[in-house]
Formats: structure tokens, sequence, C-alpha cells
């Protein structure tokens, strides 16, 4: 496990290194020169109005939130889902099927919810003042 | 949920960017991906050929005719043919003006092709798009052998067209319709008809009728939102009383009525229309010479007209003053997009990002039309 | 610390400079720059018949990630100072090509009160190309000139006239 | 992996060195191998296929004039972008600015370690394999949250919220989509899941049922959206976000981000092979481990370039869909669909503990109906369109 | 339509529009590319597939020059530049100067109207492209050259007669039916060489 | 209906601010007080016999001694137009904005301010819409003159073509 | 050697990474530093030989919870302002408190003779896991899809509710 | 684990983290930079639990075939399911007083009623 492991840190290492390598390229082979000009954000050629860092929209943040919790139980499901084959074979397919029904339907009833709640819809609408 | 606010951005769309349709910019206020409202600035495109007008003289202004609208620029030349001809009283050769409906028709196939298909690029289908750019290209080559170019043909004339009809071209001319009409419903199965494509447009910019009249929008915009208006039936010139043809209108068959979804639908179904005009005008074009006798050195008396063309964007209004001198002393142009252009600011309150495009690419503005 | 036109003129600095030249001038990528009428035949340029894309050159959306900046039709002087910056913005090494008679030199428009008489008058132009608007072939040689300039260039050797712009 | 280890070590080959350290040597070697030998190349060469495919589709010809048939485009790209200058904008945060394109091929690199070319090359046969690939590959979201962020430019983090957006939604639908075949093989490791299955058509997961059929389409839908794959590329939107959140990014780092979405291709079509459609099952033709090896790798490829090609095939038809009705792709048919999926495999496998083969037939045939139907329409519009006929794959 | 039918007549519609479009791109990968591979590998040259009436690069053909300057007053934008001298006893006029500037041109044909002989004429040549301005002017003159003089009946002029005809070819590509068209145009002298016939006859095609 | 009895009508109506009918062919025009505008326009709208819903075009002309501004009015159900002018002096030109009768009338208004200089009074949005905003003059008057230079930018350019025989031009 | 190596490469990770994100004067930068803390603990998981648990941090921290941190900056901070973060007070009792803290701790931690039985061989977990989820701990397992419940719709009452104003 | 890393090793390097996780917490008063320290302090609690596994007691090996309660690891399965719930509902409050302060300044919110 350990030598699988090691894998995945040797691929981080070279990918890595090679990025590293390619950028070191280019600083020797490219030219540089920038200027105030050349560095201001790109707007379509535009001098940009207003900041960029701002307060972004509140809709992407609740898709966020609910994808954190179907995401936990996509972790929690795994290892049932991997010994799920073994308990059928070994005969308690029926309280496996149910352990596994009662788990996802408790989290598709929250689906629901916020389908019913309209959440998941993206409201077109705005609020009429500007703020 | 809407109510949640959060702060606001002030967005530069253009005017380098690759859905404006040429130079335009769109200062949109956005409220992360929705809309408060964007701000058509433009006037990037600005030429001032009113203006040359008043330098350049009746003949020499034709070829100007074909930078205020590219896209279909024999409309524009028809348009300015027209009004000198009306200024003038003049009567054009019945052959030339089957030559003009001829070729503003294929240049109507033209730019529609290009509505639709920048459409399809706006939505992020670059197929369909290349796919018209390619019918364009056979009708480009249709177009440059009847009049040497292939955008800025400067084809008409006052008083007619400059160049007849080749010897084989209406035989080449109908065998590329039945070529493109197979062509036509590919397309429609390609990207019309994809629900994804549907979703996208259905719904989007509604226009009401009134509120299209008000706007003063024309062509496929207005008939977009219902209007059974065209000027070639309805204001019949040229020739357009001697075929027969259907006024395609919104349906509001996917969505609400007069939705991005109609007023594409309009070009597709005009596309067809114009199919059908085509041949008429091929079969039955008479002999006869193409352009009338006017002087080179024109002077109309003074007066002042308005003519109304129906070009590929619609209604198209040259409005002309003649002193009575060799130079016209004010043109100005009635365009389609101009008017288009107005409106966005109006629809495009409470749309997303993403939808402005759209709605530009429905509303076919074209930058040089909104500038001149 | 770049190596720019600063290795001594050996035959192995020449040949790669060579090999860099032909994969740069093989990847040209051009902004989207269509202004106006000649913007249509910039599309076509870029579609079926004419197909740019053969010589590795592809349209980008952004200046940042582009090489070369077709400037396809008339330049406003309302748009001027903005292409300037767009210019501006585009990393190094860069290219013009002036398409068509506005952008070379206001062409028909220098009539005009409200347009510039060519784009060198902001900006540095590599290519010139003559029409009007210029046929998808036409702005195809443009583009084949310019890579013959490319080749021409020198990257690593040290050169004192046609070394890149940025040096 | 430990095999050949073991047999280095016992071979001598470097004298007395700890098994240890020979280990981390033949694991960076046989890393460096696969990354620098199949994993960055064929992110360049798919990126020459994808524009001739692409061009294909569109009546062009695409770059053809670098090399045979334009074959060299890719190291074009790649040399002209070294010798690109490198722009970092003034306003923006330049460590973070800095650090995103490490992080976005971090997450492309890490897949290739339990990537099953055939039975016995394979890097690292973990036991959470498939779990590995989709958690690795969540890296992605937080480069580009950081390309989008640091940029500080509007269509950066535009592009880089909606990225993020997209990529975490549609992780729920993927990882739901995957259980069907873990239900049924009772494993998480590619080489066991690709064993459960069988050389032939019918034995694969694919069509052993209707719950795994639709599964797989999902499963590949998601994946590409995760990829940021036309139709799913809003981050990219040319038409509206300029670049989306690689908007600012110039040479070297630009070609990074792009790099790692066409290398990304690989391993969407790696997952629906090794899970749905038999990875490297090859015939027993022979007994030699050598030849089968290469059989199977030829093989696992044969499939996974071909779902790559599909993906270009669809970008090459597709329109884009909008935010929202991404979301509500995601939310409203993917994920409840998963759901029925994953009970309805449950419930299948309770009853057909050792699979169903009848139904591997019916499903085959189905599918083989379909692609009949297909091939017609496809005759249909060829006969129409009365275009010259080329059958050529290169021009 | 109930939720729940939409709900799934979405999913149908999706699926089956999706595959329809499939198919069409799939179909294109049985068809030849349209692209006409310029520069190099083409059968024929493109310059030689544009059709007679294309409007590329001017040229013009001193030899039936007959240096009226109908196309220097004609062109809108100035971009012909014409220097004539007109001895007063011989009565022959000398070409000095035939410049037009190519980058400015806007390729209209306007000056190729009027001119009576068909010597400034454009060209199926579209390859212009070069690294100035400078080298967009064509100077068609080098020396001072004498101007044509149109003759009464037919060319005989074995040299001439063959450009003369080419010329007279695209002169009478133009506006058939308008003789005022024509003659109103020319002021200087030189009257448009008799073509009417031919006009009328390639009216009546 | 025909022109010339739109024209009556609004002469019936609004006697003493018609300033004059003229049967000027192609196209006859009626030119109104410019006090008098948004009434007349409202008018026309809203009369049924009139009807005209749509004001198809408005431009500005400059003739010298007085600029005018040309109304080109349209009825979609009754397919009749009708041309309306109003004359204004050249120093300050200044009229009604008809914005709020037609909502078309906003862009077209921004343009004649933008190139002719005339103001609309009560315009929501009275700014250049196609010049830059720091334009001098306004160029579609006759006595426009050019400006050799903006920000920079030399607006001449010389033609590379140098006249061998400088008598002409 | 070389596991010491990585123990301490992976070990110097988290502590940087944590100790930026608890020092750093930038939000956002310390957000994004805890990418790095997490990813070393993933490191530290599978040198513990747990290499389901490693997966699951992967998944549910990196793909997860810290993307929503990042959102809920991106959405809260008025990030370009200069007063970019958080302390004004409390820094010096804060060290303090943390160091007193950690150092009792400490002494526990080595003072306690801790049991300890035998290494085992690395082994896959997932199994182990699963019969455990649906063995012994039958009951948790589902109460805690019962709190991911609660935790979704709290999260969503929380917001709306408060949306209303 | 070889090598001379031992149980030690991980607790004090847990309690490093738990350390800076306490001074995140007790400093900040950002509510997300809070909820990042708890976040940390949990990643601690987490190693710690995964080391006992490791070392302690979770192992009950049985010849043969090997079986392990993996204890420390199940529980360290239900911490990372309880802090991304805490997550949630932490975020989800840190929106709730933004929207209604304007701030997410905890100081502040104590100071405004509302
Ligand atoms: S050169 Fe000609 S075609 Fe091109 S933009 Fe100018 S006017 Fe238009
Ligand atoms: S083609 Fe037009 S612009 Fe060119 S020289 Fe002739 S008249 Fe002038
Ligand atoms: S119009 Fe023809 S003949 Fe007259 S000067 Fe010009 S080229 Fe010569």
């Amino acid at each position: 496990m350990y030598l699988n492991f090691g894998v995945a840190l040797a691929l981080t290492v070279i990918g890595i290194g090679f990025v590293a390598l390619m950028f070191g390229l280019q600083k020797l082979l490219a030219p540089n020169n920038p200027h105030e000009r050349k560095l201001m954000p790109y707007e379509c050629g535009e001098p940009p109005t207003g900041r960029a860092w701002i307060n972004f929209n509140v809709r992407f943040y609740l898709i966020a939130l609910i994808f954190v919790v179907f995401e936990v139980e996509v972790a929690f499901v795994y290892p049932i889902a991997a010994v799920y084959l073994d308990w059928v074979r070994g005969g308690r397919r029926l309280y496996a099927f149910s352990e596994i029904l009662l788990f996802l339907l408790i989290l598709f009833v929250g689906l629901i919810y916020v389908w019913k709640k309209h959440d998941l819809e993206w409201i077109k609408k705005v609020p009429e003042s500007g703020v | 949920m809407s109510t949640l606010r959060t702060e606001e951005m002030t967005l530069n769309m253009g005017p380098q960017h690759p859905s404006t349709h040429g130079v335009l910019r769109f200062i949109v206020r956005a409220d992360g991906e929705v809309m408060r409202e964007a701000i058509p600035d433009v006037g990037y495109l600005h030429r001032s050929i009113e203006k040359i007008a008043e330098k350049v003289g009746y003949h020499g202004f034709m070829p100007y005719t074909d930078r205020v609208d590219y896209v279909c620029a024999m409309f524009t030349n028809q348009g300015w043919g027209m009004a000198s001809e009306k200024l003038a009283n003049i009567q054009v050769p019945k052959r030339g003006e089957y030559c003009r409906a001829i070729a503003t028709e294929f240049n109507r196939l033209a730019s529609h092709l290009l509505s639709v298909g920048t459409m399809g690029m706006d939505i992020g289908a670059m197929t369909p798009f290349t796919h018209a750019i390619r019918e364009r290209e056979m009708i480009n080559d249709l177009i440059e052998e009847l009049c040497g170019a292939r955008l800025t043909f400067n084809y008409m004339r006052i008083g007619g067209v400059a160049w007849d009809l080749p010897p084989g071209w209406r035989e080449k001319a109908l065998a590329y319709l039945d070529h493109f009409e197979p062509i036509l419903d590919e397309y429609n199965a390609l990207i019309s008809y994809n629900k994804i494509y549907i979703e996208r447009l259905a719904n989007v910019g509604i226009i009401s009728a009134d509120e299209a009249v008000n706007y003063n929008l024309v062509g496929p915009n207005l008939r977009g939102s219902g209007i059974k208006w065209d000027i070639r039936k309805d204001l019949p010139y040229s020739v357009y009383s001697e075929f027969d043809f259907d006024v395609p209108v919104g349906k509001g068959e996917w969505g609400k009525l007069g939705d991005a979804m109609d007023r594409y639908m309009v070009r597709i179904r005009e596309l067809k229309e114009s199919v059908k005009i085509l041949r008429q005008a091929l079969k039955q074009i008479p002999a006869g010479p193409v352009l009338a006798k006017v002087p080179r050195n024109f002077k109309p008396p003074a007066g002042e007209c308005q003519i109304r063309v129906e070009s590929a964007r619609g209604d198209m209004g040259w409005y002309a003053v003649s002193d009575g001198t060799g130079y016209p002393w004010r043109v100005h142009v009635r365009t389609g997009s101009f008017a288009a252009m107005g409106i966005i600011q109006k629809l495009s309150q409470g749309l997303m990002i993403a939808d402005l495009v759209t709605l530009i690419a429905s509303l076919d503005v074209i930058a040089p039309e909104i500038d001149r | 610390m770049p190596l720019l036109n600063t290795l001594p003129d050996y035959v192995l600095t020449t040949k790669t400079d060579e090999l860099l030249n032909w994969m740069r001038k093989s990847s040209i990528w051009y902004m989207l720059f269509g202004l106006a009428c000649c913007a249509i035949e910039l599309m076509h340029t870029g579609g079926p018949r004419a197909d740019i894309e053969r010589f590795g050159a592809t349209p980008r959306a952004s200046a940042r990630q582009s090489d070369l900046m077709i400037v396809a039709g008339t330049l406003t002087l309302k748009m001027a100072l903005r292409t300037r910056l767009l210019y501006d913005q585009m990393p190094d090494p860069k290219y013009v090509i002036a398409m068509g008679s506005c952008a070379s030199c206001g062409g028909l428009f220098q009539l005009a009160y409200s347009v510039c008489d060519g784009v060198d008058k902001i900006l540095p132009v590599d290519v010139y190309v003559p029409g009007c608007p210029p046929r998808p072939e036409a702005l195809t040689e443009g583009l084949l000139k310019l890579q013959e300039k490319i080749m021409a260039e020198r990257w690593l050797a040290r050169s004192s006239s046609n070394g890149v712009a940025a040096a | 992996m430990q095999e050949l280890i073991n047999n280095i070590v016992a071979a001598g080959t470097f004298g007395k060195m700890p098994e240890t350290l020979v280990a981390a040597i033949v694991i960076i070697v046989l890393s460096a191998v696969v990354f620098l030998g199949i994993a960055f190349p064929f992110a360049g060469i798919v990126s020459w296929v994808e524009r001739r495919v692409w061009a294909r589709i569109q009546s062009r010809v695409g770059p053809n004039r670098v090399g045979p048939n334009g074959f060299l485009q890719w190291l074009a790209d790649g040399v002209k972008h070294v010798c690109k200058e490198d722009v970092i904008p003034t306003d923006s945060d330049h460590q973070l600015f800095k650090i995103a394109p490490y992080l976005v091929v971090l997450a492309f690199v890490l897949p290739w370690a339990v990537m099953p070319f055939s039975s016995s090359l394979i890097l690292a046969d973990m036991n959470v394999g498939i779990l590995y690939m989709t958690s690795v590959t969540a890296i992605t979201v937080v480069g580009v949250l950081m390309a989008g962020w640091a940029s500080n430019d509007k269509w950066s983090l535009i592009g880089g919220i909606r990225s993020a957006a997209q990529i975490v939604s549609y992780e729920i639908p993927a990882g739901l989509s995957i259980f069907p075949v873990v239900l049924m093989t009772g494993t998480l490791s590619m080489q066991g899941i690709i064993r459960a299955q069988g050389w032939a058509p019918q034995h694969w997961f694919l069509f052993a049922n209707p719950f795994t059929f639709v599964a797989a389409n999902i499963l590949y839908v998601s994946a590409l959206a995760e990829g940021n794959r036309t139709p799913f590329d809003l981050p990219e939107a040319e038409s509206e976000l300029v670049a989306g959140f690689a908007t600012e990014y110039s040479g070297m780092r630009y070609l990074f981000f792009f790099m790692a979405e066409w290398g990304n291709l690989f391993i969407i079509g790696a997952i629906i092979t090794t899970l749905f459609l038999g990875g490297w099952q090859f015939p027993q033709v022979s007994n030699n481990a050598v030849v089968m090896n290469i059989l199977q790798l030829i093989t696992f490829n044969v499939k996974v370039l071909f779902l790559v090609f599909v993906s270009m095939w669809i970008r090459g038809t597709l329109p884009r869909v909008r935010i929202d009705q991404l979301m509500s792709l995601c939310w409203k048919y993917f994920v409840p669909i998963s759901f029925v999926n994953m009970i309805g495999t449950a419930i299948w496998v309770a009853i057909w503990p050792e699979g169903n083969s009848v139904a591997g037939y019916i499903m085959f045939a189905l599918g083989i109906v379909l692609a009949v139907i297909f091939i017609q329409r496809v005759m249909y519009y060829l006969r129409r369109s009365r275009m010259e006929l080329y059958f050529r794959p290169t021009i | 339509m109930g939720a729940v039918a939409e709900y799934f007549d979405n999913i149908k519609n999706t699926v089956t529009t999706i595959f329809e479009g499939m198919a069409v791109t799939a179909s294109h990968f049985m068809r030849k590319p349209y692209t006409v591979q310029y520069p190099d590998r083409i059968p024929v040259r493109v310059q030689d597939t544009l059709p007679y009436r294309y409007r590329g690069i001017l040229n013009v053909d001193l030899e039936i020059c007959t240096g009226c300057l109908a196309c220097e007053r004609a062109c809108p934008i100035d971009c012909i530049v014409i220097a004539c001298e007109k001895d007063q006893k011989t009565k022959i006029l000398t070409i000095s100067q035939f410049d037009i500037d190519i980058i400015k041109c806007m390729y209209c044909g306007l000056c190729s109207e009027p001119c009576p002989t068909g010597a400034i004429h454009h060209t199926s040549e579209f390859e212009g492209a070069d690294f100035s301005t400078e080298s967009m002017i064509r100077r068609f003159v080098t020396d001072p050259i004498d101007a044509y003089k149109p003759k009464k009946g037919p060319e005989t002029d074995e040299r001439i007669a063959p450009i003369l005809n080419r010329g007279m070819r695209y002169v009478n590509e133009f506006a058939q039916g308008g003789e005022a068209w024509n003659g109103g145009v020319v002021d200087d002298g030189a009257a448009a060489p008799g073509a009417d016939d031919e006009e009328e006859a390639a009216a009546k095609q | 209906m025909e022109a010339a009895r739109i024209y009556q009508r609004i002469k019936d109506r609004f006697g003493e601010h018609v300033l004059e009918i003229s049967d000027h062919q192609p196209d006859p025009f009626i030119v109104i007080d410019p006090a008098s505008i948004e009434e007349v326009g409202s008018f026309m709208r809203s009369d049924p016999e009139l009807a005209l819903d749509c004001l198809s075009n408005e431009s500005g002309v400059d003739y010298k001694d007085r600029i005018e501004v040309v109304y080109h009015l349209f009825s979609y159900s009754k397919r009749h137009g009708a041309v309306l002018k109003v004359k204004l002096p050249r120093e300050n030109p200044t009229v009604a904005t008809l914005e709020n009768i037609w909502k078309s009338a906003n862009w077209m208004e921004r343009e004649i301010f933008d190139l002719l200089g005339v103001i609309f009074e009560g315009h929501s949005d009275l700014r250049r819409i196609l010049m830059p905003e720091d334009w001098p003059g306004f160029p579609l008057r006759k006595d426009f003159v050019e400006p050799t230079e903006y920000h920079g930018i030399s607006t001449v350019r010389e033609s590379p073509i140098i006249r061998l025989d400088p008598k002409k031009k | 050697m070389l596991q010491q190596i990585i123990f301490y490469a992976l070990a110097a990770l988290t502590v940087g990474s944590a100790a930026f994100t608890a020092f750093s004067r930038n939000i956002v930068h310390s957000t994004f530093a805890l990418l790095g803390a997490f990813m070393g603990v993933v490191g530290i998981y599978v040198l513990l030989a747990a290499d389901f648990v490693a997966m699951v941090q992967l998944l549910v921290y990196v793909g997860g919870i810290l993307v929503v941190t990042i959102f809920a900056v991106m959405l809260t901070q008025g990030i370009a302002d200069v007063t970019v973060s958080n302390r004004e007070v409390g820094v010096i009792p804060a060290l303090a408190t943390s160091v007193i803290g950690v150092a009792v701790m400490l002494y526990a931690v080595i003072r306690t003779p801790w049991h300890q039985t035998p290494v085992p061989a690395a082994a896959p977990t997932t199994y182990a896991i699963g019969n455990a989820f649906l063995g012994d701990y039958v009951l948790p397992f589902e109460v805690a899809s019962l709190v991911l419940l609660a935790a979704l719709i709290g999260a969503i009452v929380i917001s709306r509710h408060e949306a209303k104003e | 684990m070889g090598g001379g890393i031992t149980l030690y090793h991980f607790l004090v390097l847990s309690l490093i983290i738990f350390g800076l996780g306490m001074y995140c917490v007790l400093s900040r008063r950002n509510a997300i930079g809070i909820l990042m320290g708890v976040e940390l302090i949990l990643n601690s609690a987490n190693i710690n639990y995964l080391a006992f596994d490791f070392y302690g007691g979770g192992g009950k090996a049985v010849t043969g075939a090997v079986t392990y309660h993996y204890d420390g690891q199940i529980f360290a399965i239900f911490v990372i399911m309880l802090a991304a719930a805490e997550a949630v509902i932490g975020l989800a409050v840190v929106l709730a007083i933004y929207q209604n302060f304007k701030t997410i300044d905890v100081s502040a919110t104590e100071t405004m009623s509302g």
C-alpha cells in the first residue's frame, strides 16, 4: 500500500518538477518587458471600472453547501457499496439492501426538500432597487 | 432567495469581445451571473458615412453604401439607388429590377446565414457557424461572378444595376438553390431543433408586439413578435408584387411569443421564403436593359424623400435631401440595428450574462449599421 | 535572465533559432479583432474555404494569449485608444497585420472625420494586406508573409538589426 | 509493482542498496516514464487530433503544415508558448497566480497512478483505485478558483467561480454513477473492476443491465462537465467570458491549463472504459504474458481513444448550456436518476448476485439496434446533402 | 402537460435531438472538406478560378490608355494620380505618371467604368501583402509614354489589337443599354469606340 | 389615409401651430411650431384616425440658416405615413423630446444631439452616442472643421503618391 | 530513512500550511493555505495505513469544505480592502493560551505510556469499514445520514430565513 | 510504519496542528477564520485517532484471516462527516450574519443588536 501511494507521491514530485522546469525554460527563452499598461487587467480593451475582487453571487454558495452534504454521503456509501456484494452472497441481502436504501432515502428527502423549496432554481429576478 | 443581495459588479463587455458582433460595448452591471442591466455603448465604428455623402456625390457614394451594412450590402446599394431614383424620378428597367431582386435575395440568404450562424457560435456551437460560412462561400461565389466582389458589391447603380447576369449564371443559381434546401434541413437538425439550443433561446428577451412597434423594431425582430409586416409584401417596391411568398411570423412555439427563439425561427423560415422568391425570379426574369439612362453628372432636383427597403435586418429607411447640385445635401439612414440596440438596455434587465449574448445575436445587430 | 539575442552567432545558435522560429511561425494565434467589413472576411478566413488553421493559426478571444493582432476593419478614433491598450496587453513577441485599406491607411474613409487613417499611426504594423476587403486568400498570403518575417528573425543569436522586437 | 521491485532487488542490479531506495528509484523512473512518455505527449497530441477532428466536422482541414499532416502542431504550440512573455498583471495576487497552474497540473498527473493499461501495466493497483481517481481530480477546483481569484479580473473571477460550481456539482452524479459498478463487483480497485467483466461486449457492465447503461451515460456526461468540455465549457465560454479563468494567463501558464484539460480527456475515457467497457479485457489468445499485455494495452487504448474521439465529436455538435440549466440538469435530472440507478442496481444485485447473462445479451442487442438506426440517419444526411464524399482521415 | 410528463418529455427530447445532431456531424466525417488549400496544394491557382468580373488589384495597359483622366476623376477617393502633358505643337499627349495607391483603393470599379478603352481594369490578382505602405503604390509609368489615340476603324496594330480586344471586352461587361452612361462620361475628346451593337447583343442574352 | 389629408387633420386641430404644409414631391411634409411638438406628437399617436404608432425615423438636417428636425411617422394599422418637421434656430436649437411618446426617439435624439447639437429637453439620457465624449463640435453641421489631432493621433494622412505634375489640384 | 524523509516532509507541509493559515494577514491566502494543510494530512493518513480515510479526507475536505470556505470568503469579504482580515485584539492572549495549552498537552502526551500493539502490515481498510458500517456501527451510520439531512435543511433554512429580512 | 517514526511523532505533529488551530480560533475576529481554525483542530484530532488506531489497540490481529477493527478509522470518518456538517451550518450562519450585518466580524455582532 505504501508503494501504491508512493507512486502518487512520485507523480506529484515529477509533475511539479516538470512544470517548474518549463517555467525555468520560459524564463530563459522568452522576452520580458512589462510595462504599466501591459499589466493592467484585461477587460476587452477598456480600462477596467470598479474592482474585480468583489463579493460574489450567493447562488454558487448555496450550490456548494448542498454539494458538501452530498459529497459526504458519497464518501459514506463507498465502503458499504464495496461490501454489499459480500453481504448479498452471505445471504443477508434484505438487511444490507434496506440499510443502503434507508441511508439514501434520508438524503433523497433532503434533495426533494431543496428542490421543492426552489433552491435549485436559478432565480432570474434581480431585486428592484440597486444597492 | 433572490432577495440575497451581493455587491454589484461592473463589467465591460467589448469593444473587443468575441460575441458583440463587431465593435460594440456593453457596460454590464451584474449581480453575480444575473444582470441588472446592460448599457450599450456604440460609436466604435462610426465612420461618418452620412457626412461623406455630402462630399462624394451621388454616383461616388454608391460604394460607401456597401459599408453601411456590409453583411447585406445589396440592400444598402438598392436603398441608395432607390432614394436617388425617387429624387430624380427615374424608372429602372424591368430586367434591372429583377437583377436587383435576385441579387438582394441572395444577399438576404447570406446575411441570414451569418446571423443564424453567429447565433450558434454565441451559444457555443462552432460547427453550425462554419457550415453557415461554407454556404456563404458558395453564395459569395455566385455573387462574385455577378458583380466581382464578395462583400462590398457596389453592384447597383442609380437607375439599375451595373452588370447583367453573366451567361450560365441562372442555371448555376438554380442548382445552388437545389443544394441549399437540404442543407438548411440539415442545419435545422443539427442545431435549430436541438433541445439545448431551444432552451438557451426560448423565453429570452421577450418583446411584446406593442413594445416592438414602440421601439421601432423592424424586420425579423418585428415579425418575431408576431406582427405580420414586410415591406416587400405590404408596401411593395421593385418587383416584389410579382412574387408569391409568405411572411413568416413568430408563433411562440417554444416559449413566450417574441422571444429570441421566435426571432431566430423567423430568420430560418425567411431563408426558405427567399429560396422561393429566387426560384420565381430566376424563372421569370425578362429580357431588356438593366440600367436606365442616367447622366454621369447626376443632379436631381431639389427636394427630399424617404424610401424604405426590406433589408435582411428589416425596414431600412433612406432619407435623402437634395439641393439640386451634384452632391446630396443630407443623407440619413435609418437602420434596424440602431433601433434594436435601443431596446437592449430594457430587455437585458434580469437576464443572465450568458443571455445577453443570445439577446444581441437574436436581434441581429451589426455594428456599422448602428454607427454608420 | 533571458538569453534573448545574447548568444554568439554560432551554427548551433542559428540552427536553434531556425527551429524556434519554425515552431513559432507554425503556431500564430491571432486575436479576434474584427472591426468592420473586413471582419466578415476574417471570419471567412477561419471558415471552411480558406481555413487559416491549416497554418496553426487559431483565433483567441483574449489578448493575453494571442501573438498576432489582425486589425480587420476601420479603426475609428474612438476605437484607436482601446486598440492601443489591447495591443499593449499582448505579451511579447507580438505582431500586427493591417487587413484592408482602412486599417492600412484609412482607405476610403480618409474623407471621414472620425476615422484614424491607418493603424500604423498607433501601432507598429508588420504586414499590410491590400483589398477592400481582402479576400480570405489574400489574408492567408499576408499570414505567409508574416511567417517569412518571423523566419528571418534571430532569437538566441546576437543580431544587430532583425532581432526580436522585445530585445 | 512489489514483484518488480523484488525481482530487481533479487537481481542485484543496484548492488547493496536498501530495498526502500530501490523501490523509490523504480517508482520514480516508472512514474516519469508514464508522465513524460504518455500523459504529457498525449495531452499535446490530443490537442492536434481535436483540431483535426473538429475541422473535419466543420468541412475544414485543420492544422496540416507542421510535420506530416500537421502532427507536430502540438509541439509547435508548446515551443511557441515557451518563447512567449509571461505576463503577471500588477493587480493580481502574484503568489496565487503562480501556484494555480501547479495545482491544475497536479490534478492532471495524479490519476495516472491508477491507470490500468493492461493486466500488469499499472503503476499502482490501489484498493481504493476508483475513489482515488475521483478524489484527486477534485484538486482542480481549488486550482481553478485560485486562478480565477488571483487574476483580479472580472472575467476570470466569474469563470473561476462558474467552473468551481460546475465541477463540484457534477462530482455528485459522477460519484453516484460509479456505485452501480461497485455494487456489482464489490471492489474499488481498477483492476478488480476490469477483471469482473469479460472481453465480449455482452459481459461489459455497460450492457449488464439498464441501470448501468444509464449510469455509464450519466458518468460520461458528468465527467465531460467536470473536464469543462462542451456542452459544459462555460468557464471558458469564449463568446461570453473571453477565456474564463485563464483570461489573464499567457505563455506557459496558460498552456498548462489547456494541457490539463486535454489530458483529462484520457482520464475521462479511462474511467468509463474501466468501469463499463471492459477495460483491457481481451480474449486469451496467447499464453505469452508479453503478447497478452500488448494486446490488452492496445484494446484499452482503442477504447479510451474512441471515447476521447466521441467527446471531440460532441464538442463539434452541441451548443453550450447556460449556468442555471447546467445546475438544474445536474441536480434535477442527473442526481435523482443516479439515485434511482443505484437503488435499482442494488435490487438487481440482490436478485442476481452473479449477474444475469441474458440481460447482457438483450442489452447488447438493443445497443446494436441503436447503432443501426444511427447509421441509417447518417446515411440519410449523406444522401441528401449531395456533397462530395471522401473517406480518408487525412487531407 | 403534467410536470412529470414534461420531465420525461424533456429527457426524451434532449436525447433524440442530440442523437440527430450527432448523426449530422457524423456524416461530415465522410464528406470532403470544402477547403481550398491555398497557396500550394491546389491544382490551379486561385487567381485562375476567379470569375471574369472579379475586382482584384488594378492594372493598367498603358498601350491603350488614352490619357483621358476619366478614371482619375471617377475615383471617389483620389487614389489614382495621372500626369499628362499635351505637347502644344504635336498634339501628342504624354503620360509621365500613372500611380495607383492600391492600399487606399477600395476596389469599387468606378474608375474602370468610364475608361473608354478598358485600359484600367481589375485583374484577378489579389496577392499584394507587403511590409510597408510605400511599396503598395503601383507605378505604371517608368518612362514617359505617349498616350493611345483611338482609331476610327478597327485597330490594326498587331501589338495593340489583342490588348484592345481585351479592354473592350472589359468595357462591354458594364451595364448594357446604358449608352448615355458611357457617352455622358467622356468629356475629354476621346470618344468610346463604337461597340454599341455588341452591347445590345449582350443585353438580349 | 393620404398624406395631405393627414396634414389637414392636424391643421384642423392645431391650426395656429402648423407653420407650413408643403406638398413638395416626392415626400410632402408639415412644419409645426417647435413649442407644440409634444402635443402634436401625442395627438398623432393617439388619434384613432391617424394612429401613427411608430416613429420610424428622426433625423436632423443643417440648412446653414436653420436646423430642421424631421420626424418620419408611420402607422402599422392604417398603413400610412407622415413627415413632420420643426425648424430650429442654428444657435441653441432646442426642442422638446418625444421620447415619452415613442420610445424609439430616445436613441435617435441622442444621435441628433451628438451629430448636430440639437438639445432635446426632457430627454432622459442626453449624452453623446456615436462620438467620444470628449469630441469637439458637432460633425454633421455644415461648418464643422475636423480637428487635426485627437489624443495625440493625427487625423490627416499625406498621400504617399507624389504628384509629379503640380499644376493640377 | 526514506520514511523519515517523507514523514518530515509531510509534517513540514502540514505544519507550515497550518501556520500560514493561522498567521497570514490575508484571509484569502490563509484559506488557500488550508489546501496545503489538508493535503499534508492526507499524506499523514496514508502513512498511518488509513487509505480509505485519506481518500475521504481528500474528497470531503479538499473537494468540499475547502471550496465552500473559499466561496464563503469570496462572498463575504471586502477582500480588496486593506483591512483584509481579522485580528486586531487578542493576539498575545491567544498566542499565550495556545502555547500553554499545547505545552501542557505535550507534557501529558510524552509522559503517558501509551498502550501500543505491534504495527500491523498496512492493509486495505475499505471492506472492514464497510462491514463495520453495516454491522457494529449501523446505528451511527444511519444517524449520520440524519445529521447530514439536518445540516442540509438547516443550512438552507438559515440562509433563506435571514434573506427574508 | 518503520524507519523510526513512532506514535509520538504523530502525536506531537497533531499537537502542533492543534495549537495552530487553537490560535486561529482565538485570534481571529473573522467568523470564517474561526471556522478554519476549527477545521484544523478537527484534523489534528483525526490524526490522533488514526495514530492510536495504527499503533494502539485498534487492530485485533487474528492469525490467518486477519480482521482488524478499525475503530479509530471509523471514528475519523465520522469526525470528517461532522466536520462537513459543521462547516455547512457554520458557513450558512456566516452567510446569515453577513446578510444582516454586512460584516462577519464576530465582535461586531455582539455590539449590534438585530
Ligand atoms: S477596408 Fe474596406 S472592407 Fe475593410 S473595413 Fe475598410 S471599408 Fe470595410
Ligand atoms: S477601384 Fe475605386 S477606389 Fe480604386 S482606384 Fe478605382 S475608383 Fe478609385
Ligand atoms: S480612363 Fe482609361 S484611358 Fe482614360 S486615363 Fe484612365 S486608364 Fe487611361
